[in-house]
């Protein structure tokens, strides 16, 4: 028998019924794929799967009668109902907490938290039992849970509303962490997180949310976890980036006189070793832009890797385009502290002429 | 709603403490709060109003960022606030700026800080900075309290910590509650329960029937009473203020409104926990739409109309004496906004209070953004900039 | 202590609810508990107390790592264990070993994990693992209840988390109890209060009078038993566990036992908060050294010979069967020690069950030791191995 | 005034009365220096800095009345009384959030998480607020704040006992960490950490409580943070290594056939690049030893820091030799997870013959 009395990979009744026609995404042609918005796509993904598994329920503080701050979740409480769409209490380690137990019980959580910024309250439930779960039970019971959290700066937020925590997660063995940088991604991620059999970490760069439109298939799909995306080709230069920074990395590639390689990361635990190796072996330089604080974040595995897997081929250091080691200032100070494309273009520049 | 300021059981959603009828009539005796006290109170809430509205105009034009309003809990800031003693500190959180201005913050500073410019609390005005992370204020402010009793072993100074109804589902409402229980310290929980933590009702926070029963988990005494009468909140707090360092015992047994308290064991502890039971008018932020998860509040009892017909009625005010207040206010609030508007963006700010030296990736980094700076000026910041 | 089994308010720390008395005397009607139940209650109580022993001693001999006696405790476990149903899941903690063996944990897993081997929990038995950071389980068996609700409408079935007096401190208490009161669902928290948390006697934990009335907190039902009376665990966990999943209100009527409930709001809710007050009747784990702390405590009331005189004088226990308990104890204790140290570190076993596929660096690290432990052998793990 | 309505450096009354006679480890003649193990030497750092200043109070579970788990509070509550030695609830966010309500308002508050694996309910008060009180308040409040936490496996501990978390104290600016690896930087950390204006997390390394003696001086003094030191000189590779590992891989460097520098790192926050940079462009070839996770570990700071300092002089990458990508096991097993001697001299040997 397992754990949850049901057969994890199991997606639950495909015959949806009334909810697929009041599905919030759905009403538009399925053969055709539509231009969406980063938050549109994210709840097209939210809507897709819980279309195509009624195990698929949604909870966090505000996310049903509201549709979330961001309105990630509008329109899903009046598609599925009370039961797949639920508003908590304000409390982080309890939604984090109970969404373990539904998740060990057989059913596929999606919990958000508000804000990245407040996810620590919850940090213990995720790093000392999310992760472990199938470890402690050798694989017996299993956790497979995502985390959706709004992450960075860049929309003038308050105070703790512009973290960018991830590199915390990447470092717990047990969970995943995928930060989607383009509408099609985070659908795609965010459906690949939720079928995913462990516990996901999905950071949503919230000011890229309305930033830009593209085509997303209309249809569920799923990214895999764990594989980077070449978003541009290069024979001079490698540059490894995610999420909200991946736009100024792409304008800073282009800005630069120089055969810029461009790989959106997508995937940070696991990471793609393998597409980072293969392109700094072609390119023999390389810099990581992140706009978490520089010193331990997630630009310095990407280092240590780059320097394991090809050292002999590297010509210059990797070069570190980083939030600083200073908490996020606010107002207009936070465009100093994020790596905007000038800065970015600098240390590529620097890079390439090191 | 009882009108009667007796309350038999602060676990009774029905019941809570007041002096003042919605229209602002007397419903008991009037309590012993002084006639400079009393207008303080007014012009207090008569800023708060002004700065409100003043705030809420700027976020729209774009040159402060996201606001939250305090219109229908101004009066229970005010009142909590000028309840304290200057030795005390206040612990705020993001929407209790009129409580921070009748403690002597300087608006131009809050407003500075909403247009983005770092720079919060005031140790001189006894304030600490806003807390955002919902809760974390509690446990801190316990600890503040108990410093007194650990150095002296005399409860030097009270701390007073705000907080919504949402927060009491946060663990560090409890762990802070307990501590507070655990060492007795002089600390005061002013609870605003506004209904509302942003989208989700109180009934939904929670199956506690009141908030302030709460406190009965802890051995803490509980208190509920209406927020929106300033005369109520005001003798309430001052009373929890005055239990937290002075005659623990005598303020318990004081006659003066004995069955307000009744969550608490005794109510001979320091710790209190005050439940006003407010309003809230407008949006949770001005980043907020309401209409998609609630109807039109009710906004009736509002305080300030309510404590002007009692002032008026006393013979403290009359229509000149408030024009008078209105042209202060005014004049306040205009120095503050230019002031504020003044104040310039540093980019390498940020670098400055990270350590008390700064550590050598500090440094490093600050040259960094300061080498660029001096070649590209704002450029460095990007389109958006 | 009083004896009455009525305990007309939960919140008072004097009374607690009981059927017998410490030497094993009825002080009430008997309750409506099956010979059957009655007596797998006392065999699971020699086994708990025999398996006590033996991991006591086999931790001295070095065979087993730290451990967490029971003594004292282990018949609240046991009886709480036995009231759930087949369907239900319980989230013990790091000391309900004699609970897992009630629900058919096997106890060479638990010998085997005590000696380090990795294997916890035991979906079969519907057990999760052992949770030692203290009140994470609670969110979690709250959630895990839900779930039977959000798929169904229906309670499917009930999860009991057990949790320390010292526990109820923690931030996931307060948060559990909410979610469990704002969700209804269908949950037992079953509280072993014997006094202490390691060194911390519970006065020093909270100022509540009792860790009941904490539930009322929640607007959950809170109840008080005498958590060495075998006899009232049963029924008060029973009442909760059906209360959770039957019929709510008529379980809420029930004659059985009306004024142990009080702490509640109406006692119509499916979570229960039940407070077993127990004694801890040796050190807080085998690696501490109470002496330090605390006096010699008091022994009495211990819930195995209590049960025993009680069954002996219904004529459901004689020498004779007495001793054929025994030696099935014995048996198949025995036969679990012989199985748990059959077992064998696997150096690689960590990195089986990271994830459900491993990720590259999980394999690349584990080829990395496979190739050193091929060429080194054990070496690899170092000088104290 | 200052927040505190004290002079945040004023060390307090000097006149610590009967105190110093009570002071548990004091009873020896002052002008000595005396073997100590690690525990002790915590202890004595303790009541030093508890003598020199009496602002300085101890709190957590378990410190006073049973003097800490591994003992490391024993005999200060007889010798400070009540007041300053004090059991709290089992809470470690009202722990530490009320610790940083005594460090704000004039005390140096030294609270003890029990086990490191139990910081993560204090990890938002830690993250959130005690590294950012200084930068919210431009300076005008301060948190002088020390956290001690037992980290770290080896001693057969139960799950959740063998935690090595210090990465995700290093990635948040506004903390500094600490890790002694000897009795004399056990004291000596302890009260620079103390004496520091700024929030610190000490990290024991629990297996060496007792596991060494070492000569410790009876007075007070303190180690500055942000200092690394050389614990055996060499040219042919740099090893850095803290804490736990330290041991083990001074025995794996008298083991290898070259001749190896190993740095004990002390501090990883501020950590000392100087130190690191030089020593690689000494000796060309570097490893990093730590028994926490790989990815995104202090390691991988470590790296990336020597390749932006000293690539043009590296011959060989850096080789992390750690704790791997899997929670700590229990039992014998987590002696192949802690890199041992011979692991570590394997990997050594890695780095030198690359
Ligand atoms: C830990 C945490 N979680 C979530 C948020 C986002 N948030 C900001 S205000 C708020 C609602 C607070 O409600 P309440 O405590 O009732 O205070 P009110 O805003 O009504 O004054 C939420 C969820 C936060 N600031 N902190
Ligand atoms: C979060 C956390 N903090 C600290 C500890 C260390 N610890 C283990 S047991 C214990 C005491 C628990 O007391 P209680 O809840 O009363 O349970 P009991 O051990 O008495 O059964 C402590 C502090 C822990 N396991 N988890
Ligand atoms: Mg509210
Ligand atoms: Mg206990």
């Amino acid at each position: 028998m397992s754990g949850a009395d049901v057969d994890p990979d199991d997606r639950g009744s495909e015959d949806v019924g009334e909810a697929a026609e009041r599905a919030p995404t759905h009403d538009r042609d399925d053969a055709d794929a539509e231009e969406l918005t980063l938050v549109e796509a994210v709840r097209d993904g939210l809507a897709a799967e819980m279309l195509r598994n009624d195990r698929v329920v949604v909870l966090g503080e505000d996310v049903a009668e509201n549709g979330g701050v961001f309105r990630t979740t509008d329109g899903l409480l009046e598609a599925f109902g009370s039961d797949r769409v639920i508003d908590t209490p304000l409390a982080e380690s309890g939604i984090v907490g109970a969404a373990i137990g539904l998740a060990t019980h057989g059913l596929r959580p999606v919990a958000e938290v508000q804000f990245s910024g407040f996810v620590y309250p919850a940090f213990d439930q995720l790093v000392s039992h999310a992760a472990r779960l199938r470890t402690r039970t050798r694989g017996d019971l299993t956790c497979p849970l995502v985390v959706r959290a709004p992450y960075g700066g860049g929309i003038r937020a308050p105070e703790h509303h512009s973290e960018s925590p991830e590199a915390f997660f990447v470092h717990q063995p047990g969970l995943k962490v995928v930060v989607p940088s383009t509408p099609r991604d985070a659908k795609g991620l965010l459906a690949g997180a939720v079928r995913d059999p462990d516990p996901v970490i999905v950071l949503e760069p919230k000011r890229m949310y309305r930033a830009t439109n593209e085509r997303v298939p209309a249809e569920p799909y799923a990214v895999d976890l764990g594989e980077a995306a070449v978003r541009r080709e290069g024979t001079e230069l490698s540059v490894f980036t995610y999420g909200a920074t991946v736009e100024s990395t792409l304008i800073a590639a282009d800005d630069l006189d120089a055969d810029v390689e461009v790989v959106d990361l997508r995937s940070l635990s696991p990471l793609d070793r393998e597409t980072i190796a293969a392109s700094v072996r072609k390119t023999g330089r390389a810099a990581v832009v992140h706009e978490a604080p520089r010193t331990a974040g997630v630009g310095a595995e990407i280092a240590a890797t780059i320097q394991e897997e090809a050292l002999l081929y590297q010509e210059a250091p990797v070069e570190r385009i980083t939030g600083f080691d200073t908490p996020v200032p606010l107002g207009e100070a936070e465009d100093y502290h994020i790596p905007a494309a000038l800065r970015v273009r600098e240390g590529l520049r620097e890079a390439v002429e090191f | 709603m009882s009108t009667t300021r007796r309350t038999p059981d602060a676990a009774d959603a029905d019941h809570r403490y007041r002096y003042l009828d919605e229209s602002g009539h007397l419903v008991e005796d009037p309590p012993a709060v002084t006639e400079t006290t009393l207008l303080e109170l007014y012009e207090s809430l008569r800023f708060a109003r002004a700065f409100d509205e003043r705030a809420k105009s700027l976020q729209r034009q774009g040159r402060i960022a996201t606001y939250a309003p305090m219109a229908g809990q101004a009066g229970a800031q005010v009142a909590a606030a000028l309840a304290m003693d200057d030795e005390d500190w206040l612990y705020p959180t993001y929407r209790d700026n009129a409580a921070k201005f009748a403690r002597g913050v300087d608006p131009a500073d809050v407003l500075a800080l909403l247009a983005g410019h770092e720079g919060d609390g005031d140790a001189d005005a006894r304030v600490m900075p806003e807390y955002i992370p919902i809760a974390t204020q509690l446990p801190q402010a316990v600890g503040a309290a108990w410093t007194g009793l650990l150095r002296s072993g005399e409860p030097e100074y009270a701390t007073l910590a705000t907080l919504g109804d949402g927060a009491t589902s946060e663990g560090d409402f409890h762990e802070g509650l307990n501590f507070a229980g655990v060492f007795d310290t002089p600390t005061v929980f002013l609870c605003q329960n506004n209904g509302w933590a942003i989208s989700t009702p109180t009934e939904r926070q929670t199956r506690s029937e009141t908030l302030a029963r709460k406190a009965a988990a802890y051995g803490v005494e509980g208190v509920r009473v209406d927020g929106m009468d300033p005369l109520a909140t005001y003798v309430t707090v001052r009373r929890a203020v005055r239990k937290a360092k002075d005659d623990v015992a005598a303020v318990a047994d004081e006659p003066a409104d004995p069955e307000a308290v009744a969550a608490g064991p005794s109510g001979a502890t320091r710790p209190t926990l005050v439940e006003t039971v407010v309003r809230r008018f407008g949006a949770h932020t001005t980043s907020d739409d309401p209409s998609r998860y609630r109807e039109e509040p009710d906004r009736s009892g509002d305080p300030l109309p309510r404590l002007e017909t009692y002032l008026r009625g006393r013979g403290l005010l009359d229509d000149e004496r408030v024009a008078a207040v209105g042209d202060r206010v005014e004049t306040r609030l205009e120095a503050a906004v230019e002031r504020a508007e003044a104040r310039e963006t540093d980019p390498t700010a940020a670098f400055e209070h990270v350590y008390a030296e700064p550590t050598p990736a500090v440094d490093d980094q600050r040259a960094e953004l300061e080498r660029l700076y001096e070649e590209y000026g704002d450029r460095v910041a990007g389109e958006r900039h």
